[in-house]
């Protein structure tokens, strides 16, 4: 069986999926892996390729493809395509959830939202602007100063039983706000829901931006904390997928794709002879 | 705020206002139902309200909606609402707040506002008004005329530019007949421009009074409440007779010795527009020091009259071409900005500047850095450069402000002691 | 002798002071505390460690002093200060020559300048949309994965910077993760940021007229890359104390001192300054 | 004859150059010849040419120039070239300037024409106040008269006196110019693959630089050398750039945008230089023929109203023209006027479905990864099904 593989080589983490080569819907994810990106996005790129080779328990050689998205898709000189991680994103959540026509893509550094056709194919998306404290490295800092595990945000954040808001849109004057919201007494559980409160708000307001239709999927690191996702619930009223690999579906994405355009490429050199 | 009891303005000028403010609200809400009077929205700023006063016209001022949406804290929503459908973060929060209302469909009332029968835009140095004008014109579906007037780029106006801009009163004049059905009443028009002659005479009493110790209001949180009247009455009997009121109760209290606080501490002049929707809080911060402002350019929005100028009933058209042209802040250069300040801190007295930077609004706010360094390194008059906005409540962080405001005063203070010793 | 304490409850740390007065003013002891969740007591904390610290019970002190963006709730200050007075006074005491302070601390840059008594002239803080404060920093050395006590030993080993453009610390998370991805090394990246800081916090420092002396304080002039990189955007050197960070307990302390001194008539000290106003 | 590769370098130098080198070259063989400034876009060159001048445009210090002592005039929330054109005269780059010229533009702009006026006293610093009102017909007798103001202060400091041949002449030259300069917009709508945005770009902006007549033969020159040029077509989607009519994108940035699979067919960068549609009547009063011309056929831009007109109608025309199949907005960060005009802009091709991005960018730029991925996704928005 030939493969194809997905590389998504993010700021923080390298992830790696493999697909089979024209995989019926269904068969999906045939191996994942994962490696911490470093200055060198290939070796990152090659690590969690072999993770994902070895979790699949199949052969280097099977892979006839690859496909790279993500910020270091450049970097990885083995590649057959590189694909940016929105319109990697759009293809992987739509192939997940069939219903889905707009993914909220809250990363590490920036929170995007895409609206995107019935096939995956973006039509507009939007990332934060530059004043905007809604990235995931915003509630890990702010978790880091409340003096809390990054793993117990989402818990803490549902026993809130009133949320401070953070109103200020600079990620600098939003860390300031926290700080006066602890001297002010507040609770740790109030603030963080606060935080995701308004992280909701503004992604909310991006999804309006690109045109709110259908369910939304939510996905990249963040989609693992509870707080956001029933924030984001609340806010939007409508169904808010989640993926169990929320974090892999770019890759997923990519490795679509890339099977894609592998299939056009040879369909393409079965014609040349006539030509 | 342990003394905010003293941030109260003490006296029955505000309820008065309150009350005349209302009832153009009552009005607005008439034109919207019955179609009666003609509604027209304009610019505050070096506006021509006489002209629709010879036409029984109704104004719409766009500005005074936003602030109050601010000052309710009700602004937030309509901005998020226009930034939805693409307004950017650098905007000017007063064109999203009155937009996002419109989409929206909210009235800082409740009551209901008129479709503008004509969007007529004073340009008067506000290019941003230009954009606003024309897209509530697009979003309302409404006829829109520009009044271009040439900025104030010399000391003076030039006969040319009088002549420009007394031409495109008249076209108005033709244009307001035909949309309103109404004649123009010309002998109005010179009654409306003689009220305003006597308000501006009025008003500029006013100002005069808070150069005595202690000011018997403050020529910046108190002056913005006197200023709606001034905008929507300017050219009334009404107008006259309130701000004839105003005089007599300021009078009153100069006569006592009655300040804002009992013991005035400092006295203050403010560059730029307040930040509406922590009005009161701001206002909080500067009280717990019992400083008084005695002066603002702010207050000189609406027309800028202390130093002597008048609109002419004898040549109303070129009476109403001068005000637009001269005698109103938004219209004059920065130095003749700078200028202006100085005379505030000269004649009215003053320790110090606060200058309030507010994003939405580059006309104000664009070289205030340039600003600082001339008020306080060639004139050496303590200044506080502090920023937030006027209406957006997103970008004013309370703590920061409190902090740089007393550190301001601190200072102050300990040069005030040793320059008595 | 004369007891009086200054403590400066700052954003991530929490200093006290506690000062002597015979004859001259003398510090008896100083304490460090991290700020943490709970703001009321670090400031104890802080208080109690420094009385610990001078081997006095804490009822020997005769007047606290607060300041840092958490006075408002410290309940036992006697009086509080904002710390832009506090550290042009603690810097005039550990330096009488200084004539201009640069504090850069973790939420706010401040440039002030100051009198011969150290009383403050004149004094800007940071643009709302250019914070080139400690956070800025400590963000940076985040993206980068790196302790925020590395940054400045590493961005003096840089031999060619890196040109960041903006001190918007979105902006620069992205800056540097694209230098990284372009294999750019990591001290000539964070000597771009710290060039980027200094360069920002010369034009702050140019809204006051710099007169020398200039004394750096906060929390930041223990990063000796910091240092560096603005004494070179300056072109000269500035004084940098050992105490730095704790200027502003120590200016407190003064003021302290001063207070309880009867012949120094403020009227600074008014009702709303006490504990809990302002809120 | 160097290669026109060279051609391409020497006008980028010629952009860089801070020092204004080839300005004061033109001054030492102009001895007694004043040099005027002007920020950036419908000046009236031809009035400053004909006074024996030599109109330089001025568009910021782009990224080759720090901000030192700018950044405290001129707070948060204004944008770059504000700031790096007074820092320019602050750190005596502008001392070949006798005067410079602003006119109405932005709040921001109009600000900095005064605030220029303190800083630098021995400068000749006005301000041309153009209507906003061109539906009434006092509009062209008062820029006419606006332009004999300026006409006086010209001669004042030591214009050679503006006479009608002067006028005429100058008015032929400038015609002649931006007739060069619309062949070189249809020669690159037409053949994108061979004349890249950036390369139409430089041509252009060194113009700003030479006096008028050595701009018309550089472009003459550029444009049959262009002819035959090859090269083979990529497979990129065309669009048309809108927004940096005044703060100008760094240059890697414009390439980014092809690089990532874009023919730029027409674009506003300081609206070509061209201010007028057609060309400016000859015969009758040139002073009144220029005042017309910019009151009822100037190119639309942001910062010209003109509702018998309206700009998102100039741009829907743009796009028919220019067969393009999408519009990138590129705008400069804080530039009200281009972030207004995105709203009708947006909702005018919304209505014609023609797709569109936003990009923001500053003068400072130097990593584009965020804008990288941004328009390529854009491109594979449309290329993918």
């Amino acid at each position: 069986m030939r493969l194809v593989a997905g590389i998504d080589c993010g700021s923080g983490f390298t992830k790696a999926v493999l697909v089979a080569q024209n995989g019926s819907p269904g068969s999906s994810i045939l191996g994942k892996g994962r490696a911490k990106s470093g200055i060198n996005m290939e070796d990152a790129a090659r690590t969690a390729l072999t993770a994902a080779v070895e979790d699949a328990s199949v052969s280097r050689e099977q892979i006839c493809y690859v496909a790279t998205t993500g910020f270091g898709r450049y970097g990885v000189g083995f590649r057959d395509i590189q694909i940016t991680e929105i319109t990697s994103g759009a293809r992987g959540a739509i192939y997940l959830f069939p219903g889905s026509r707009c993914v909220l893509d809250i990363g590490g550094q920036s929170t995007r939202a895409i609206s995107m056709s019935d096939s995956g194919k973006v039509r507009t998306f939007k990332t934060n602007d530059k004043c905007a404290a809604g990235s995931g490295m915003f509630i890990v800092r702010a978790a880091k100063y409340l003096e809390i595990s990054i793993e117990d945000v989402g818990g803490l954040s549902l026993q809130a039983t009133n949320p401070q808001p953070i109103s200020s849109v600079c990620a600098v004057l939003a860390e300031s706000e926290i700080i006066n919201h602890v001297s002010a007494g507040v609770s740790v559980e109030n603030i963080l829901r606060g935080i995701h409160d308004s992280l909701a708000e503004r992604a909310v307001g991006m999804l309006k931006r690109v045109g709110m239709q259908g369910e939304v999927t939510l996905i990249g690191g963040v989609a693992l904390q509870a707080g956001i996702v029933k924030a984001l619930q609340e806010k939007l009223g409508v169904k808010v997928n989640v993926p169990p690999d929320c974090d892999y579906v770019c890759a997923l994405g990519a490795a679509l794709l890339g099977n894609k355009r592998l299939a056009m490429k040879e369909s393409l050199a079965s014609m040349q002879p006539v030509s | 705020m342990g003394d905010a009891k003293h941030t109260e303005y003490r006296g029955s000028i505000h309820q008065r206002q309150k009350e005349l403010m209302l009832k153009w609200y009552e009005r607005l809400n008439e034109a919207a139902e019955t179609g009666t009077p003609p509604a027209i929205s304009l610019m505050i700023s070096g506006n021509c309200v006489e002209l629709l006063e010879a036409f029984g016209a109704v104004p719409i001022y766009p500005e005074v909606n936003a602030l109050q949406l601010a000052i309710r804290h009700q602004s937030l929503e309509p901005i998020l609402a226009a930034e939805e459908i693409g307004y950017a973060p650098d905007n000017c929060a007063y064109v999203k707040a009155d937009i996002g209302c419109y989409l929206k469909g909210i009235t800082p009332t409740g009551s209901k506002l008129p479709k503008p029968d004509l969007v007529l835009c004073n340009f008067v140095g506000c290019n941003t008004y230009v954009k606003w004008f024309e897209h509530t014109a697009v979003l309302t579906n409404s006829k829109l005329y520009v009044l271009d007037v040439p900025f104030l780029r010399e000391d003076n106006p030039s006969q040319a530019d009088i002549d420009y801009v007394v031409r495109q009163l008249k076209e108005l004049v033709s244009l307001l007949e035909q949309i309103t059905g109404r004649q123009f009443d010309y002998d109005r028009f010179v009654e409306a421009v003689r009220c305003s002659a006597q308000v501006e005479d009025l008003w500029s009493q006013i100002k005069h009074l808070a150069r005595r110790s202690p000011s018997p209001f403050d020529a910046y949180f108190d002056a913005i409440t006197l200023m709606g009247p001034l905008y929507v009455y300017r050219g009334t009997p009404e107008g006259v007779e309130f701000f004839r009121a105003a005089l007599e109760e300021m009078q009153a209290k100069v006569a006592i010795g009655q300040g804002v606080y009992d013991q005035e501490k400092f006295r203050l002049v403010i560059e730029g527009p307040p930040p509406y929707p922590y009005f009161r809080a701001f206002r909080d911060m500067f009280a717990k020091w019992k400083a008084c402002t005695v002066a603002s350019t702010y207050s000189t929005v609406g027309g800028l009259w202390e130093f002597g100028a008048r609109h002419d009933p004898d040549h109303p058209f070129e009476a109403v071409a001068l005000h637009m042209l001269a005698h109103n802040v938004t219209n004059r250069n920065y130095l003749q900005r700078y200028e202006q300040i100085r005379r505030y801190l000269e004649d009215w007295n003053a320790d110090g500047l606060i200058i309030h930077f507010v994003k939405s609004c580059r006309l104000f706010s664009a070289g205030q850095g340039d600003m600082r360094d001339y008020v306080t390194k060639t004139l050496g008059i303590p200044t506080l450069y502090i920023e937030s906005d006027l209406e957006d409540p997103r970008y004013f962080s309370e703590a920061q402000t409190r902090n740089r405001v007393d550190a301001f005063f601190e200072a102050l203070e300990h040069s005030k002691l040793t320059a008595a010793v | 002798m004369r007891i009086a304490a200054g403590v400066d409850v700052g954003s991530t740390q929490t200093k006290a002071v506690v000062m002597a007065e015979n004859g001259g003013k003398t510090i008896l002891a100083r304490a460090l505390v991290d700020t943490g969740a709970n703001v009321r007591k670090a400031a104890e904390n802080a208080f109690l460690a420094a009385c610990h610290n001078a081997e006095i019970p804490a009822t020997d002190v005769g007047f606290v002093v607060g300041t840092g963006y958490g006075r408002y709730n410290i309940s036992f200050g006697n009086a509080q200060l904002t710390e832009i007075s506090c550290h042009a006074r603690g810097a005039h005491f550990v330096c009488p020559t200084t004539r201009t302070v640069i504090d850069m601390g973790g939420q706010d840059a401040k440039a002030i300048s100051v009198g011969s008594d150290g009383q403050v002239l004149d004094f800007v803080m940071n643009d709302k949309c250019a914070a080139g404060t400690g956070r800025f920093l400590a963000n940076a050395a985040d993206v980068m994965g790196i302790g925020l006590d590395e940054i400045g030993p590493l961005s003096q080993r840089s031999t060619r910077p890196v040109r960041i453009a903006t001190v918007c610390t979105v902006f620069v998370e992205s800056d540097i993760l694209s230098y990284l991805a372009q294999g750019k090394k990591g001290e000539d990246i964070m000597a771009g940021v710290h060039l980027a800081i200094a360069k920002r916090t010369l034009s702050l420092a140019r809204r006051v007229s710099i007169e020398p002396d200039i004394t750096m304080t906060g929390g930041v002039a223990r990063n000796l890359g910091m240092v560096r990189a603005l004494e070179q955007v300056l072109g000269t050197k500035m004084q940098v104390s050992p105490d730095a960070h704790f200027m502003g307990a120590i200016g407190a302390a003064v003021f302290a001192l001063e207070k309880m001194d009867q012949s120094f008539e403020s009227s600074t000290w008014r009702p709303e300054h006490a504990a809990g106003s302002g809120h | 004859m160097l290669t026109f590769e060279r051609t391409f370098e020497q006008c980028q130098e010629l952009i860089a150059d801070l020092s204004f080198e080839r300005v004061h070259r033109w001054k030492e063989q102009h001895p007694g010849a004043r040099v005027i400034g002007y920020f950036p876009v419908y000046a009236p060159v031809e009035i400053i040419h004909a006074a024996g001048m030599l109109p330089v445009g001025l568009n910021g210090g782009g990224d080759r120039l720090d901000i030192q002592y700018a950044d405290a005039r001129f707070g948060s929330f204004i944008c770059s070239i504000i700031k790096t054109t007074l820092e320019m005269g602050l750190r005596d780059h502008l001392k070949v300037f006798d005067g410079i010229l602003f006119s109405s533009i932005c709040d921001s702009a109009r600000n900095l024409c005064f605030v220029m006026k303190r800083n630098f006293p021995d400068l000749y610093i006005d301000f041309l106040h153009l209507p906003h009102n061109p539906s009434s017909t006092a509009s062209v007798d008062f820029l006419a008269s606006e332009y004999h103001r300026l006409i006086k202060e010209l001669e004042r400091i030591g214009g050679k006196p503006v006479t009608e041949a002067g006028l005429q002449q100058a008015i032929a030259l400038y015609s002649c110019n931006r007739q060069l300069i619309r062949s070189l917009y249809t020669f690159r709508a037409q053949k994108p693959h061979l004349l890249r945005a950036w390369e139409s770009y430089v041509l252009i902006r060194a113009g700003h630089f030479m006096p008028v007549e050595e701009h018309n033969s550089l472009l003459e020159e550029s444009l049959k050398q262009l002819s035959q040029r090859s090269g083979k077509p990529r497979d990129s989607i065309r669009v048309v750039v809108e927004g940096a009519f005044c703060e100008q994108p760094p240059l890697d940035l414009i390439k980014l945008v092809e690089d990532a699979g874009c023919y730029v067919v027409d674009d506003d960068f300081v609206i070509g230089q061209s201010w007028f549609v057609e060309d400016v009547p000859v015969g009758g009063d040139p002073v009144f023929a220029l005042a017309d011309s910019y009151v009822n056929r100037a190119v639309y831009s942001s910062v010209r109203h003109d509702f018998r007109a309206p700009r998102w109608e100039g741009l829907a025309e743009k796009v028919k023209r220019s067969k393009a199949n999408a519009v990138l907005f590129l705008i400069a960060k804080f530039c009200e006027p281009a972030y207004f005009d995105y709203v009708l802009f947006k909702k005018k091709l919304e209505e014609l479905s023609v797709p569109h991005l936003l990009l923001e960018f500053e003068e400072k730029q130097f990593t584009f990864d965020r804008v990288r991925t941004e328009v390529e996704t854009f491109v594979e928005s449309l290329v993918f099904d």
